[in-house]
Order: structure tokens, then C-alpha cells, then sequence
């Protein structure tokens, strides 16, 4: 289905989903900082920005969640399951790559057995994106098999077709619903061909050519030169839409307590460290192998997906300036060697 | 004490934590007891080998675990027993304290004193002015709101102010 | 939908202590029905929980065959071990499984089977081993070498007296050197040593090797010069896991998820896995 | 001056005194540089200097993966300067295992980083071989370095709470902050051990709260002010506002400043029997 909604009809399209009961999460000028946060009021909304700093990741895998609850009397242990996790919400204005990964996630949450948090969370959110009308030099969505008008991953895509008016097509049934359910904000589709203003976003690398190379290179002395600035933190895994390694503990007081299920990044030195103290990821290299190598190849081999969208958040906020795209590049050259 | 007797109802009780160093400050309270004398009973005592070991951490856990107020107690300026430690705790709390006033915590719920092993009376006044601090500020709700993980609000994990005691 | 994440709450019904800091449960389920329904094979690892401790990995080292409860042996080494070894008969702790692949004990009828282990690794051996003792007239000669720092350190004392008064099990254990007392009758030596001494043939019969990767190391050479094919020599290994579902990410060696495709490995897909161990 | 620096960071390089020189390279973006390792004489081409070096290199004196090159050459600023003054108080380095290469600098960052407001080391204080002209390091008074805590301070506790339960919920407990800071050099930070749990690692309310008092409390005395946490937050919690409050604290009751003076006491280690006590009942 096709429509068109103008700008000036935002405030009764988020007026419109609070009446249906929707949560609305969309972009939120705080300070330096853009972010998906919850939203109550239109005027709330920035929409100058090139990305959110924040992935869309949180809304399905946040940083911290309860995964059981339970007391604990003499040595009776009751359990509980946490409710109330999945809220009935709209994601408005979130980029394509961004939702682009919640279909590469979806894998590795319904593989074999299904994660309940992802999945049910999945289930509450429609994802209504904006196509990216601009890029930075840290975008790399093109060279990772998408586009800056992808609509994988969306329900409701939007598409700016004039400087208040954007184009409007549901991509799902549950966006098809929305739209339905919110008939009155949204216009007829335009007559003609609409001028689409989407960022022409440049390929800088050839993705057929990392698997190959990633599957004869895993000792090459690239991962430990490139990586001798990293400072081992986990700023990138953790901005990262489609980084998903978590952590379980339990957090407590005498008589009850939380399993926690939290975020947790490879590039971290205790991720792998056996209570041995023998660590099979040693070195910040062997690290780094590890976070390439699972997007762009294990990832692919068990999941038929890179494990990357393209949104260059990691390069963004990497305290060394570790680029990603820039070592995807590196490999391309050695790859043509 | 009159003042218990005078207690109105449905009074608010503030739990303070007091972490008490071994040879002063805790003699000082025992003191207080063998001596009958009384004070409000709202004081959970941590005994400590001394002051200097006091992590800033464990006053963090207090809070975290129920606390309303915090009491820090050990020997007199050249008086520790391992000679320097109260001034190295002194010098820490020197940082600690106004830090946590920047964040927003009120510095009367941490109290610091010095009460000597024959000061059992300086005990009961000190422990009766923080429960009365305290009292007035009352609960340190905002700290245990932290407490809650998650959409659910009912049973956070240390939603462990029923168990300090 | 199910949360994958809930454990069984499992009772603990008898303990014994195996050396020094470590400790073998006996652990039947709180809610019958449950261990009813339950089943594993050997092989198969769990997450056992402390509430308010967390949760550790660690094999099923109970076979199969014995019905109607699960055993676990750990050593005291992290939080939630040291909070298992503070609970008693009667508590409650929680236990997620069986998680992993199984040892083929199937494929392995008609041969002659040669279990190696050192240290604290004979544990997930050790459910092998009675299963296929329990099994015992579907293969020929059985065959344990282990091995461990002292003879202190030998876990599971009264099995391996068991093992010993059989004639159908042939059992060698060893201490390293240093380790023995006087009285000691058993071999003094590192395991693959004693393996290269006990010289088992290798026609016809499986290896089943679990130790400390240095043992293993060195071990898998020996069986090689022993003749021993790669597919022929097994192995189960252990990495830092939290999921044990092929979720938390952290248990991968290249490719392989070890909590899913492991943890039970031959030889030959060792050797074609990379050197991340 | 990026001339004299390679020509530097090259001589060193082939006279053998040091195996690496750690310095500045261009960035993704011209808006940024990057931390570069140079181990051959023939890439000291790859060094630049602009206004856009706000690294603080001594950080890579605590990391393995880089103590593994060899002996370093650092180009450091004023400030970073302080660091290694720091650094050799606390017997973390010894001063014949570090080259300095000192730069002086009139500020960087644009706009111009907060702490090249109140700059008061536009000359490195320790150094090996300087590179640039020598500046006059002129003291700023003391209200003036702190002045950016004057707002906060002003706040009624209320606020001040909210305020920062607002910063710190954002917190996602990647520890970029620890991990980029020179002086966090201990090999298991208090949040990686858990026996206790003293902190936890949860990146909830509770968790951030603790975290990151904890974080800021631990550099109480130390913290040379280089902002390198508060740059690299990517949730961009202010930081060095903990750190600074920590640092007037410091200087008010003990008179010290951390990296200005080898001879000084460590102010978190010494004590003077006359130190403050007013709060104290």
C-alpha cells in the first residue's frame, strides 16, 4: 500500500498512535547526542540528524533485562517469570540499516530453541523508518548489500518526497495495519512518479571478496597491527545494531533476587577468560579477529547473513578511531593481492 | 529514654548503618550498653578492624541495600591503634563526602566522628543526632528507587529494605 | 512461549567430597513430573544456578543408565562454584539442560573403548564410562588410564577401587611425579607418558581423551604415534559459556559454537578447527 | 613542527633508543587523528600534529598488546606530561623505559577542549626532547580552574540528583571510560571481581550510579584532567565534571595537584595530621 504523509500531519500521526495505545520511540535531540527515546509529543522528534547514536537494538535486546525473578526461603526457592517486558510500541523514524537488523538478529534469537525477550518484544514493536536523505563518510550500508531506502526489516517505510511530504509504503502486514488503523493522517499516494530524496551513499568495498579472504587469513598480521590502538573497551559492540553477545548473572539480596541477561562485547578481555585464568582470546588481536570474523564470517556460514548493516556507529564512537569500514578496505586490497 | 516513649505513631524509623572501628569506636559503643545507657535503637553496627579499611564502596552497598543514613565512627586523631589509620580515612573522606554531595546525596546522611572507647556518652548523643537527622530528611526513597530493573515495579532484586535489620 | 532461560529446580539429595575443594551432588528433581520428562545422553553438559550466585557450566557426570536423578562434580574455583559448595542436602539450586551433542556411544559397540582423563576432567568421562559399563557386554575391552597431581587430587576414590576389582575393566592411574607416598601402587608419571607405556592398540578401538589442554596437547601426539586414526580419538571440551543455547556468543572456536555442536569433538574436527583454544 | 617531529620520531627510531614512537596519525574523518605505533624509521611520515590531537598517549603504556613493541618514544602534551609524572609516583613506569617527545601546545579541539581553558602547561613539565617553542606556563587562579563546576554546585540537592541520574542512566557500562584512562591501570577493575560483587555490572540505575562514582572516586587525587573519559562516552555522560569536583576537593583540603611535581606526595597515600576535619562530630 501506498500513501503520503506530510510533516505538518506528524503531530496527529503520534496523537493518533497514543489514542491506539501505542509507546512511540523516535529520534530525540539531547544535547550532543540523538537518540530513539520515548516520545509524547511530536515537536519531540529530530529529524536533521544522519543517524541516532543509539541502535534500534535496545528496544528488542536492551542493556540490562530480567530474565527470571525468583525468592529465596530457608531453601525453598520460588520463581518467577518477568512480565510485561513487551510493550505495544511504534519505532518512528529509525534508519534502514537499522532495522535491516532485526532480521539478521532473528536468526540467532530463533535459532534452535526461541529467546521469549527477543521474540515477543519483536511481536509488540512496528517499525516505521525514514530513508536516509543524507550519509556521513562513516556510512557503509551500500557495501554491505543495502541501501539507504532498504526496506528489510520496516513495516511501514518512509521516503521524503518534497520538504514536507514523504512517501509512504507499508512493507508488512503489521505496517499495512498501522497504516490502516491511522487512515486519517496519511494522504493518497502521489500521482506520477515522486522525486525520492535518498543519500547516494558510495560502495568502499567489494563484500564478495572478505568471506574468501576471512577464510584463509585466520593468522594474518593485519588483526594484531590494526588493532594495537584499541583500548579494549566495548563502546563498539555496544552502540553496534547487530552485536549480540550477552552476559548472565544474578543479582541479589538474601531472600530474592534477578537473573540478568546483559549486554556484553568480545572485545572485552575477561569475554572469553576461563575461571582458570586461561584465556583462549589473549590478546587484543585475537579480539578484533573475533568481531570480524563473526560478522563477516561465521555469521554467514551458520546464518546466511552478515552480521552487519553499514551504519558505522562503531567507527563513530571508537576512542581510537578504529574504523571498521577502513579494515574491510585493508582486507579488499589484500584479498587482491 | 523519654524519647522512645514519646514515639508517635506511624513515626518514621530510618535505618542507619553504622561502620564502627574495633577499638575505639565500638568499645565506645559497648560502653554505652554495659553502662545502661539508652539510645534509639535504629543503629545496624558494622564493626570494622579500623576507619582506614573503610572502603567508600561499603557506604555505595549501604545505600544500595536499604540505608538510610550512615554513620562512620573510629579513634581520635592519634589515637588509632594502627597509628595512622583514621587520618588516612580522613583524608578519604575528605573527597568522598563532597562527591556524593555533587550527586546530589544530602551529607547528613553520612555522618563521620571520632568517639574514644570511654566515650560512651558522646555515643548515645551522636547515634540519637543521626536517627533525628535522618528522621527529618526522611526515607531515602530516591536511592531505592534505583533499585528497580525492569518494566515490572513489584520485588526489584534489592528491594532489601525489609531485610537490613 | 517458554523461557528458555528458567531452570529446573533440582534438590540436592546426596554430596560426597572427591579432594580437596572438590565436590560431587546428587541432584533429583523438585517437581517429579519434570524429571520424568526429562532425558539426556552422555556427553550433554547443563548450567547449574546458585540463586543469587549465578549460574556455571559444567557436564552431566552421571550415565544415563541410572535413572531418576543427575550428578555433577565441580571444583571450587569461581563465585557460583564456591556458592555451590556452601549449599547442603536438601537445598535447592537450578539447573538448564542437557545442552550439547553426545558422545556416539552406539557407534563405538563392538570396540575396544581406552578413556584418558586428568585431573578434574574425569568427570564428563566418567558418564561415559558407566554407560558404557552398564552396557558393557556391547564392547570388548574397556580400558581407564587417569591421572592426577597427587593422589589427593584423584576424584571419584571409591569408583576407581570399583574399577579396579573388575576383570573386565582394565584401569591404570597415575600421579604425577611428586604427587605419590609410599604406599602408592599406581603409576608415577604425566598421563601421556603413562599412555605411551600403557601403549593400548589402537585396532579396533576408540580413544576418549578429556584433561587440561596442556594434557590434551600432548596426549593426542602420543595416540597419533599409537596409531590411532584422527576420526578414531575423542575429546570434550570446555569454554567459558553463559547461554549454552548458541545465543551469548562467547564459546565459538572459529566457526563451531561449542555449546551447540559440541561439546564432544573428534580429534580430526579439532585439528581442522583454528588455534583459539 | 609535524617536520620536526618525524625528523625526531625517525632519529630515535634508527639510533636505537627507542623500538616505538607513539604519535598521531590522520584520522577517518580531517576532524580527527588517531593513536599510530611507529616501529620503522621509513613510516614516520604517517606522524602529524594539528589541532585535532586530543589523545592522551601515556594510555597505551598500560595496555599489553602495545608495552609488547618495545621501549616508546610518546608525544605528549603539557597535560599528557602530567600523566607520566603521575604514572612515576606511583611506580607504574620507570623513567628510563619512556622517551618523551614534549610538544607545546596552545590548545586543542574545535571548539576548543575545556581543558585547554585554564591550561597552565602549554610546556610540558617533564620531558625528554621538546618540539615547538617554549612557552610560558602561567598560572590561572584557582576559581578559574574550577569554574566549570560553578553551575552544578549551584544546584539544589534535588536537582543535582536528578541531573545526574539523568546522565547516569544513559550509562551502557561498555568502560570506555576506564579503559581509555592512563592511570586506570589495574589489570582486574573492581567491577570485573565478583567476590564480592561489589559493583554491580548491570548497567542499570543502580549499577551506573555505583559505576561510575565508584570510577571517579578511585582517580580522587590522581586525575591529571586530560578528559579523556568524558571524549570517549558514547553516550556522552560528563565525566570529567566528577573528576574535576574530585580534583578542586583534592587541592582545597590537601593543597595538591596531581603530575605538576615528582617530589610531591600522592595525596590519596599521605596524610598531614592537621588535614580538615570540620565535618567530623
Amino acid at each position: 500500500m501506498e500513501k503520503t504523509l506530510n510533516k505538518n500531519n506528524f503531530d496527529s500521526f503520534i496523537t493518533g498512535l497514543k489514542k491506539q495505545g501505542y509507546k512511540t520511540i523516535a529520534p530525540k535531540k539531547d544535547n550532543k547526542l540523538v537518540t530513539l527515546d520515548e516520545i509524547q509529543d511530536a515537536n519531540e522528534i529530530s529529524l536533521d540528524h544522519v543517524i541516532t547514536n543509539n541502535s534500534i537494538k535496545e528496544y528488542f535486546l536492551p542493556k540490562t533485562e530480567k530474565i527470571l525473578s525468583y525468592t529465596i526461603e530457608k531453601n525453598k526457592v520460588e520463581m518467577k517469570e518477568p512480565e510485561g517486558f513487551a510493550v505495544k510500541s511504534v519505532i518512528f523514524g529509525s534508519r534502514p540499516c537499522d532495522a535491516f537488523s532485526l532480521p539478521v538478529m532473528d536468526k540467532v534469537f530463533n535459532w534452535d530453541c526461541v529467546d521469549k525477550f527477543w521474540v515477543e518484544r519483536r511481536e509488540a514493536v512496528t517499525i516505521v523508518t525514514i530513508s536516509c536523505d543524507k550519509f556521513d563518510s562513516y556510512c557503509f550500508c551500500t557495501s554491505v548489500g543495502l541501501a539507504p531506502d532498504a526496506k528489510q526489516g520496516s513495516d511501514v517505510l518512509l521516503t521524503k518526497i518534497s520538504n514536507d511530504e514523504y512517501l509512504v509504503e507499508t512493507v508488512t502486514e503489521k505496517g499495512e495495519n498501522l497504516v490502516k488503523e491511522l487512515e486519517s493522517v496519511f494522504s493518497d499516494p502521489p500521482s506520477g512518479t515522486p522525486d525520492r530524496q535518498v543519500a547516494t551513499v558510495e560502495k568502499k568495498f567489494d563484500i564478495g571478496k572478505i568471506k574468501p579472504w576471512l577464510d584463509d587469513n585466520f593468522e594474518h598480521d593485519v588483526w594484531d597491527e590494526f588493532s594495537h590502538k584499541c583500548i579494549g573497551c566495548g563502546a563498539c559492540t555496544f552502540v553496534c545494531p547487530t552485536c549480540h553477545c550477552f552476559d548472565i548473572v544474578d543479582e541479589c539480596s538474601m531472600t530474592k533476587g534477578d537473573r540478568v541477561k546483559n549486554w556484553d562485547g568480545c572485545q572485552f578481555k575477561m569475554f572469553t577468560m576461563h575461571t582458570s585464568g586461561h584465556n583462549p582470546r589473549n590478546t587484543q588481536g585475537m579480539r578484533w579477529r573475533q568481531r570480524i570474523m563473526h560478522k563477516f564470517k561465521y555469521y554467514v556460514e551458520k546464518f546466511d547473513s552478515t552480521l552487519c548493516v553499514g551504519c558505522g556507529r562503531c567507527s563513530r564512537v571508537c576512542p581510537a578511531d578504529m574504523n571498521i569500514s577502513e579494515m574491510l578496505e585493508i582486507i579488499e586490497t589484500e584479498a587482491g593481492k | 529514654m523519654s524519647k522512645a516513649e514519646a514515639k508517635p505513631e506511624n513515626q518514621f524509623e530510618p535505618k542507619i548503618i553504622a561502620f564502627l572501628c574495633n577499638w575505639c569506636t565500638y568499645a565506645g559503643a559497648d560502653l554505652a550498653g554495659t553502662g545502661r545507657k539508652e539510645y534509639q535503637a535504629n543503629v545496624r553496627i558494622i564493626k570494622l578492624p579500623c576507619t582506614g579499611g573503610i572502603d567508600p564502596l561499603f557506604l555505595i552497598k549501604a545505600f544500595e541495600r536499604g540505608a538510610d543514613g550512615i554513620l562512620v565512627s573510629g579513634c581520635h586523631p592519634g589515637d588509632c591503634h594502627y597509628n595512622s589509620g583514621n587520618y588516612h580515612a580522613r583524608r578519604r573522606w575528605n573527597v568522598f563526602r563532597p562527591l556524593l554531595e555533587f550527586c546530589g546525596i544530602n551529607p547528613d546522611r553520612i555522618q563521620f566522628s571520632w568517639i574514644s572507647a570511654a566515650e560512651g556518652g558522646k555515643w548515645v548523643e551522636t547515634i540519637n543526632g543521626i536517627v533525628d537527622a535522618v528522621r527529618e530528611l526522611g526515607p531515602f526513597e530516591s536511592y531505592q528507587k534505583l533499585n528497580t530493573i525492569g518494566p515490572e515495579t513489584s520485588g526489584g532484586a534489592a528491594d532489601a529494605s525489609s531485610e537490613t535489620g | 512461549m517458554d523461557n528458555i532461560y528458567r531452570p529446573y529446580l533440582m534438590t540436592i539429595s546426596d554430596m560426597i567430597d572427591e579432594a580437596p575443594g572438590v565436590r560431587t551432588f546428587r541432584l533429583n528433581f523438585s517437581d517429579e513430573e519434570e524429571g520424568n520428562k526429562f532425558q539426556y545422553q552422555t556427553g550433554q553438559f547443563g548450567l547449574y544456578s546458585v540463586f543469587g550466585a549465578g549460574e556455571s557450566t559444567f557436564c552431566i557426570a552421571s550415565s544415563p543408565t541410572r535413572e531418576g536423578y543427575i550428578e555433577c562434580t565441580f571444583r571450587e574455583a569461581g563465585r557460583v562454584t564456591k556458592a555451590l559448595r556452601e549449599l547442603n542436602i536438601g537445598d535447592t539450586l537450578g539447573f538448564r539442560g542437557p545442552y550439547g551433542n553426545v558422545f556416539p556411544i552406539e557407534k563405538w559397540e563392538g570396540k575396544n573403548l581406552v578413556f584418558i582423563a586428568g585431573g578434574i576432567a574425569l568427570p564428563p568421562l566418567r558418564s561415559v564410562i558407566w554407560n558404557c559399563l552398564d552396557l558393557r557386554d556391547k564392547y570388548k575391552d574397556v580400558t581407564i588410564i587417569y591421572g592426577a597431581k597427587t593422589i589427593d587430587d584423584l576424584v571419584y576414590k571409591n569408583e576407581l577401587k570399583e574399577w579396579d576389582a573388575r576383570d573386565d575393566v582394565n584401569l591404570v592411574t597415575t600421579v604425577d611425579p611428586g604427587g605419590e607416598t609410599p604406599e602408592w601402587t599406581g603409576k608415577v608419571g604425566f598421563v601421556p607418558t603413562v599412555v605411551e607405556e600403557a601403549a593400548p592398540d589402537c585396532k579396533d578401538t576408540i580413544a576418549i581423551v578429556c584433561g587440561p589442554p596442556i594434557m590434551i596437547k600432548f596426549t593426542l601426539p602420543v595416540l597419533e604415534k599409537l596409531g590411532f586414526k584422527h576420526d578414531k580419538v575423542y575429546t570434550t571440551l570446555e569454554n567459558r559459556m553463559k547461554c549454552g543455547l548458541g545465543k551469548c556468543g562467547r564459546c565459538n572456536i572459529g566457526c563451531t559454537y561449542v555449546c551447540k555442536e559440541g561439546p564432544v569433538f573428534t580429534a580430526e574436527e579439532i585439528s581442522k578447527m583454528p588455534d583459539e583454544f | 613542527m609535524i617536520e620536526e617531529l618525524r625528523k625526531k620520531a625517525e632519529e630515535l627510531l634508527k639510533n636505537g633508543t627507542v623500538k616505538v614512537v607513539f604519535g598521531y596519525g590522520e584520522g577517518s574523518v580531517p576532524e580527527r587523528t588517531r593513536p599510530v605505533f611507529i616501529t620503522k624509521p621509513e613510516d614516520v611520515n604517517k606522524l602529524t600534529w594539528n589541532k585535532y590531537c586530543v589523545y592522551n598517549l601515556t594510555t597505551y603504556l598500560k595496555r599489553q598488546e602495545t608495552r609488547k613493541l618495545g621501549k616508546p618514544a610518546l608525544i605528549l602534551k603539557g597535560c599528557d606530561a602530567r600523566t607520566i609524572i603521575v604514572l612515576l609516583k606511583e611506580c607504574q613506569i620507570k623513567r628510563e623505559d619512556v622517551y618523551i617527545i614534549g610538544v607545546t601546545c596552545d590548545g586543542v579541539g574545535d571548539p576548543l577542549a575545556e581543558k585547554c581553558k585554564a591550561c597552565d602547561v602549554h610546556t610540558p613539565l617533564i620531558y625528554d626532547d621538546l618540539v615547538g617553542e617554549k612557552r610560558e606556563n602561567k598560572e590561572v587562579p584557582f576559581e578559574e580552574r574550577y569554574a566549570e563546576l560553578d553551575e552544578y554546585e549551584k544546584l539544589e540537592e534535588k536537582d543535582k540528583w536528578e541531573f545526574w541520574q539523568k546522565q547516569f542512566e544513559k550509562c551502557i557500562k561498555c568502560y570506555a571510560c576506564s579503559n581509555i584512562c592512563p592511570l586506570c591501570f589495574c589489570d582486574r577493575c573492581i567491577v570485573e571481581k565478583n567476590q564480592p560483587q561489589w559493583i554491580d555490572p548491570s548497567a542499570h540505575p543502580r549499577g551506573n550510579l555505583s559505576w561510575n562514582v565508584t570510577r571517579a572516586y578511585h582517580l580522587a587525587g590522581r586525575c591529571i584532567n586530560c578528559e579523556e573519559c568524558q571524549r570517549v562516552c558514547p553516550v556522552d555522560i560528563p565525566l570529567n565534571l566528577l573528576n574535576k569536583k574530585l580534583a578542586k576537593e583534592a587541592e582545597k583540603s590537601f593543597d595538591y595537584r596531581p603530575g605538576y611535581n615528582i617530589d610531591d606526595e600522592l595525596a590519596m597515600s599521605t596524610y598531614k595530621e592537621d588535614d580538615d576535619e570540620d565535618f567530623f562530630k
